[in-house]
């Protein structure tokens, strides 16, 4: 009992993972728990959660970035008109989308580190200008005709795995190699942690912090580029209250909004939990309006069960280091 | 003797106040350099500027002979300049281990070696003879903990020049015993360092040469042979002081408070009581529970049993409104996180428990307001240009001061001082236990909580020794001795 | 709103015509849709080609509407043009404007009193896109045979939702042997995949998708592609005509058909009705309803030749 | 000339205000310097001013506030649903409807208490939450034909001043007594300042965080009342996005988003800001891409020159590591 009590506290996100899964496994069994609607889950959930995995070096570092979801649209929309108006090769443009998006990231981390504002509120203004200059690149009219190579990265498979899912996964071994195993990702969760501190200890705090915002910066990038792949146009709206999501996944997912906290792989099971709710909730067929007060209602159990935890758990605090 | 360090003319200005007005400071190579000087001196600021924490507006830093005229954290951590801040400087998020080695590469490929790093930080834990455990987030500490990690996170780089300012303030004797052991096989090894405390013992007993500095000047630097601590609190505070408590005549009167099995999340069945006019003291080794008790009678924990008794009724106190409203107040021992609101004004800092009473019909009355802040200011001597500065503009000790007025102006019958005088100076000091002793005289009912053992002595009618979360030992006056006290509050623990 | 049309008419010309310049407003509701881009791109140019100020404002919510109304009244404008998502909410700030000498035009849904209507009836439309989808259902399906549908709505904007009512009416009417299995939002090309990819795995026997626009049924209609379902019975239906949609139906896959409002094309009608109502102060034909024309594989080619004029 | 940069620099919000309504006044004189205009702008403002105001109080405090566009929306269709299909009079929907924004905001304030959990998290959870519940109030559809009398608050004039004008002003008198003048207000500013000196300091600091977000509950519902006035049907999407305008306007206005710190005065004057924008751009017939890229950075540019001189201010506390 009491084992089962403290795995629930320690992996309480994939707690409410697996028990959406078997709700709706038990509501839905022939069409939601079936292999291949897993793999659509998880490749609906890769763009998304390759972008919350750049929001999360942000947020670990005590930052925040709402530009995320319009630094995906000018991206796809960049890519597009690279590939259709200047026929560009697959390569170049790719790599002019992953720069253009790390490029906006230094110079979101430059703005914010030099004035010292908010990352929230710059990063909000930022939000409105690129998606101005999203609207701007390609006249507000989607970019359709992409080759037809140019879809391999969003609707390709290599065997029986979509490409997209490789990415993601590719991605995620990256970034928990370098939060977990390096200097530079500890320090990351130094200056989430405490700024002043890390700075005192000889950190660079400013040129790492703004580190996060280009990884963040280029993970969107990327994103963009899977976007457009899987939509095959480029659409300057593509990531349109993408933050939001991706914002609400971290959380789910046990990053702190302080910084300092947060892991990859409860981050990713934040993911997949949105990713079942959507997936779920259309194959049950829920109404809209429904399913915003359902989702509404999961995501805020969700924190509010994992703040009640842990403000039991905080109780108790074991002061005496012995 | 070499110097290892120089400052020349350097000069700190802050809005409304010179911090340092041309100082000039030299540490000599594996020294002792203690500094000392009222609340507000600009030693703090000093060795901020020798780290590069600030950039003085004029001066510049000589260390191993070669010039600085810009330096930065990282730039002097390199050089081997280390230091232990006044405030804490830890990520509360992480592990002890990660903070000891924030920023420290143990090995050159960008990845961590763990066990090389756990390794290590077991030998520096060992050499400073605690027990904590290295995988502990600091978040989970108290505070004397944190200065251990904070004094571990120097030593585990390759430091020549040590700054420690006021590293015993949360500490209580046996830390600082090993703190002393250290700070002399630091200079066996070579190692100089500067060392700023208002425990004058302390500085008799580990420096070398002591710098005095008054109102962001430099008064006079001596050898410790050339001095006696009179004749230092007279350059510091620049009047005729002695370092002596007050004789105290208490008038004991009824009893006041009346603790009886009050019990919490850590600490056990505690039972006792302070009468008018009394001093009791609370002494303990760190993590005692002593804070912890003071916390439980205020309401700010949730007890688990137990009751308080004020004036002989029981009191329901669930919160520390209600603890304010029966006449207990409570001056905390964590003063930037507890004790007072850095983004505000001295004037909102003072009247904030009072602020409903200086109100009518819910509006204040900031003529009687500012009455009040004034008169509390005076009293303690708060040094700053217009109560409506900043606290967190303050130097450490006059925020203290601003903690400690605050609850003053409360008018309570009873007072838990929870470390009242840390990081105070002595001049200040003296004026506290002065004003401790008037508040007795008028009746008041007070408990004291001090690592201070002097201080504790020196105070306290009647003494409660506190260990594992329960009182072990009680003493009266005449049976006060440092023997008697320590040997209760060890007993158990080892 | 014919009689009150002459005494404005002097103070419009009275009141700031000077330079002669017709200066027109236009209030849409979403910039983002494809439909909307393109036709505020085909208005602009026309309108630099006869000299008139054209600008556009996207206001998305009715509170929105009412302050890019009255701040085109208070920058001089001759003429609003405006998106009315709903004729009662912008009734007061339509006549205001007209009150203050501006003239203005609905678009869309009708506001008695105002000098103008370029109309669609939502309604109507979606009728329409229902009809094209019931008109193959019928060509392919038994009378008895059921025929399983999914809908994209959009049910966040109160004139979409008129719109999927058409929709279904007419699904009712001309095709009652279809059945509506699954509904979801899918008013955007990457919500439309979502669903899609939903869709794949719960509805894959799907014959029919029908939404509110093309931009949702193309995300659908990408997603299934790319799942590779080949039925022969699977038919996608979707409304505006957009390029890409076009695109699809030449393709000639699952995508079958749209329906276009034919505004794109008279997107040159806008400024010319303004440009009237300016100078005379009233239109001679106050109301002008376009033709809501039916796009298949048949004409789709004839289509195309006709906007590209 | 010390003089003026001391004046700069204490009124650095209505500085900018000032140089837009200069910069907007040169531009474009006969149509934007009017009498009618200026009123105009105002009015426009008053709804998203007292939301603003409210929010205010939520962040005074240390908290945050996602959730009250989606409050605007359902008291604005509630009230709605209220006067005609329940065909209630005019008073008593109007109770009814602050009753509800004020009930939202109580139960808000206790979730976010009770659970402890991040305000900006929770209440982005009831954004969701009630944007569903808006539509399923009115069915998605918007509800019309309300009575004449309905459109008084939003559309009357008293004199030559147009009632919301009113209602702002006198809502902003106030609120601005209550910050400035009582215990409770300065309460607030220290709860916002340190929560647990605050606690410690006898203030029941729980009750009065669940006051201010009923303070921003009741100040939203008012919003909303006059907002269906406004627009004369009860819209399920009122409030749509209205956070993030009141959020850029608070930010703006100098109030801090880590709490404690906001002035009633520099807020008014953030509101003011957004409204000149939003009212000048359009008279420049701005296009709209152009409008978003210049609003953000005109947004970016407020609260970067904002974090600078405070940087400077501040004894250049944060100094850069490199
Ligand atoms: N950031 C700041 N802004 C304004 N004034 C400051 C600031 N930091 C320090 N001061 C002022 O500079 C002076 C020196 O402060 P400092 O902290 O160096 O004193 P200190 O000698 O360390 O005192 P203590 O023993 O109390 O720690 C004080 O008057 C203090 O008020
Ligand atoms: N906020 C808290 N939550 C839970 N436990 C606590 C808390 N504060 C203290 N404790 C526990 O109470 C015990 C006593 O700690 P306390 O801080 O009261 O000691 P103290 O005697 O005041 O020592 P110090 O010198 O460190 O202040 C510790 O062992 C710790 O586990
Ligand atoms: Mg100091
Ligand atoms: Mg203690």
């Amino acid at each position: 009992m009491d084992k089962l009590k403290s795995f629930i506290k320690q992996y309480f996100v994939l707690v409410i993972l697996i028990v959406l899964i078997i709700l709706f496994g038990c509501l839905r069994p022939e069409s939601f728990l079936t292999m291949s609607n897993m793999f659509t889950v998880i490749r609906q959930s890769s763009i998304m959660g390759i972008a919350t995995i750049g929001l999360l070096f942000v947020m670990v570092a005590g930052g925040i970035d709402l530009s995320l979801g319009s630094v995906i649209s000018v991206e796809s929309v960049l890519v597009a008109v690279l590939l259709t108006k200047f026929g560009w090769g697959l390569l170049p443009a790719y790599l002019c989308g992953l720069a253009g998006g790390t490029l906006v990231g230094l110079v979101t981390g430059a703005i914010i580190v030099k004035t010292g504002i908010f990352p929230m509120i710059g990063t909000l203004a930022l939000q409105i200008i690129l998606q101005g200059i999203a609207y701007l690149v390609c006249g507000g009219m989607p970019v359709s005709n992409l080759p037809l190579n140019a879809k391999m990265i969003g609707q390709g498979y290599i065997g029986p795995i979509p490409i997209p899912v490789i990415v993601f996964i590719i991605v995620i071994i990256i970034a928990a190699l370098v939060l977990n195993r390096t200097y530079i990702g500890r320090h990351f969760y130094a200056i989430g942690s405490n700024e002043e501190a890390a700075r005192l200890s000889g950190i660079n705090t400013n040129k790492l912090k703004v580190a996060t915002y280009a990884i963040g910066g280029f993970l969107s990038g990327l994103a963009g580029i899977i976007m457009l792949a899987r939509i095959s146009s480029g659409q300057p709206t593509a990531g349109k209250n993408m933050e939001m999501d991706c914002l609400t996944a971290a959380v789910i997912g046990g990053v702190s909004l302080t910084g300092g906290e947060g892991k990859i792989s409860t981050a990713v099971c934040g993911v997949l939990i949105i990713g079942v709710l959507t997936n779920g909730m259309t194959i049950m067929n829920i109404s809209e309006y429904y399913q915003l007060v359902i989702r509404g209602c999961i995501f805020l159990g969700a924190v509010c069960l994992d703040g009640i935890q842990k403000q039991i758990a905080g109780g108790k605090k074991v002061k005496k280091a012995a | 003797m070499e110097n290892i360090l120089e400052i020349k003319d350097v000069t700190k200005r802050y809005p409304g106040v010179v911090a340092l007005n041309h100082v000039s400071f030299e540490v000599a190579k594996g020294e002792v350099h203690a500094l000392v000087g009222e609340n507000g001196a600009g030693k703090s600021t000093m060795i901020k500027t020798i780290t590069g924490a600030i950039t003085p507006d004029e001066g510049k830093v000589i260390y191993e002979g070669k010039e600085y005229t810009e330096l930065n954290p990282i730039l002097s951590s390199q050089i081997g300049i280390e230091a232990i801040y006044q405030e804490f400087n830890l990520a509360p998020e992480l592990t002890v281990q990660e903070n000891i080695y924030m920023g420290t590469k143990v090995n050159q490929s960008i990845f961590i070696d763990r066990k090389e790093l756990a390794e290590r930080t077991k030998k520096i834990l060992k050499e400073l003879n605690t027990n904590i455990d290295p995988n502990v987030r600091i978040k989970d500490l108290t505070v004397a903990y944190m200065q251990l990690v904070e004094i571990a996170k120097a030593l585990a780089k390759n430091v020549k020049l040590l700054i420690m300012d006021e590293p015993t303030a949360p500490l209580t004797d046996n830390e600082v015993e090993i703190l002393f052991k250290l700070v002399r096989n630091l200079k066996k090894r070579g190692v100089s360092i500067i060392y700023i405390s208002h425990r004058m013992d302390e500085i008799f007993e580990l420096a070398d040469r002591i710098t005095v500095m008054r109102d962001g000047e430099v008064i006079k630097t001596v050898n410790k042979e050339d001095t006696n601590k009179n004749q230092l609190i007279y350059d510091m505070v620049g009047r005729k002081l002695t370092e002596t408590y007050p004789e105290r005549h208490p008038k004991l009167g009824k009893t006041l408070l009346e603790v009886k099995n009050l019990c919490g999340s850590s600490n056990e069945e505690t039972t006792f009581s302070v009468r008018e006019g009394e001093i009791v003291g609370l002494a303990g080794l760190v993590g005692a529970g002593r804070t912890e008790i003071a916390r439980l009678i205020i309401g700010a924990d949730k007890k688990y049993s137990g009751t308080v008794c004020v004036d002989g009724k029981e009191v329901a106190i669930h919160s520390p409104k209600d603890a304010i409203q029966h006449g207990i107040a409570y001056v905390s021992e964590d003063r930037k996180n507890q004790g007072v609101l850095l983004k505000m004004s001295i004037r909102w800092n003072i009247t904030l428990p009072i602020l409903r009473e200086l109100s009518k019909m819910t509006f204040i009355n900031f003529k009687e307001e500012n009455k009040c802040v004034d008169k509390y200011k005076d009293a303690l001597r708060i040094k700053t240009p217009s109560i409506n500065q900043l606290v967190g503009n303050l130097s450490g000790g006059n925020q203290q001061k601003v903690a400690v007025a605050k609850w003053l102006a409360s008018e309570s019958k009873i007072l838990i001082l929870d470390e009242p005088t840390r990081g105070i100076d002595v001049g200040a000091k003296q004026e506290i236990y002065e004003l401790i002793n008037r508040l007795t005289d008028e009746g008041l009912a007070i408990i004291m909580i001090s690592s201070e053992m002097e201080e504790i002595m020196g105070m306290s009618d009647r003494m409660l020794v506190m260990a594992e979360g329960r009182i072990v030992g009680e003493l009266d006056r005449e049976e006060f001795s440092q023997n008697q006290i320590m040997k209760y509050a060890s007993n158990i623990t080892d | 709103a014919c009689s009150m049309g002459d005494e404005k008419k002097e103070s419009s010309d009275s009141g700031k015509k000077s330079d002669g310049e017709v200066k027109v407003g236009f209030v849409v509701s979403d910039m983002s849709d494809a439909f909307f881009a393109h036709l505020i791109k085909n208005i602009e140019k026309y309108a630099k080609e006869e000299g008139v100020t054209f600008t556009a404002k996207e206001c998305p919510e009715i509170s929105d509407k009412i302050t890019g109304i009255e701040n085109f009244v208070q920058s001089g404008c001759d003429v609003i043009i405006c998106h009315v998502t709903d004729a009662d909410a912008l009734k007061d700030a339509a006549t205001s404007a007209e009150d203050a000498g501006v003239r203005f035009i609905s678009y869309d849904s009708d506001i008695d009193g105002t000098s103008g209507f370029i109309g669609i009836d939502n309604h109507e439309y979606g009728y329409a896109i229902g009809k094209n989808a019931a008109e193959w259902i019928n060509d392919n399906f038994e009378e008895n045979e059921k025929v399983k549908v999914g809908v994209c709505n959009y049910p966040d904007y109160p004139f979409l939702v008129t719109r999927e009512e058409g929709i279904l009416d007419a699904l009712k009417e001309l095709a009652p042997n279809a059945n509506v299995e699954v509904t979801a939002k899918a008013g955007y090309t990457p919500e439309g995949v979502d669903v899609g990819d939903a869709w794949v795995q719960s509805n894959k026997d799907l014959n029919v998708v029908v939404g509110i626009n093309d931009a949702g049924v193309l995300g659908v209609y990408e997603s299934f592609k790319s799942a590779g379902i080949k039925n022969d019975k699977l038919g996608m239906f979707g409304g505006d005509a957009v390029d890409d949609a076009l695109a699809a139906i030449e393709e000639g896959g699952a995508f079958k058909a749209t329906v276009s409002t034919n505004m794109l094309k008279n997107a040159n009608y806008f400024i010319d009705m303004a440009v009237e109502l300016a100078k005379n102060g009233k239109l001679e034909e106050r109301e002008k309803l376009f033709p809501l024309e039916g796009i298949t594989a048949d004409n789709v080619a004839e289509y195309k030749k006709s906007i590209e004029e």
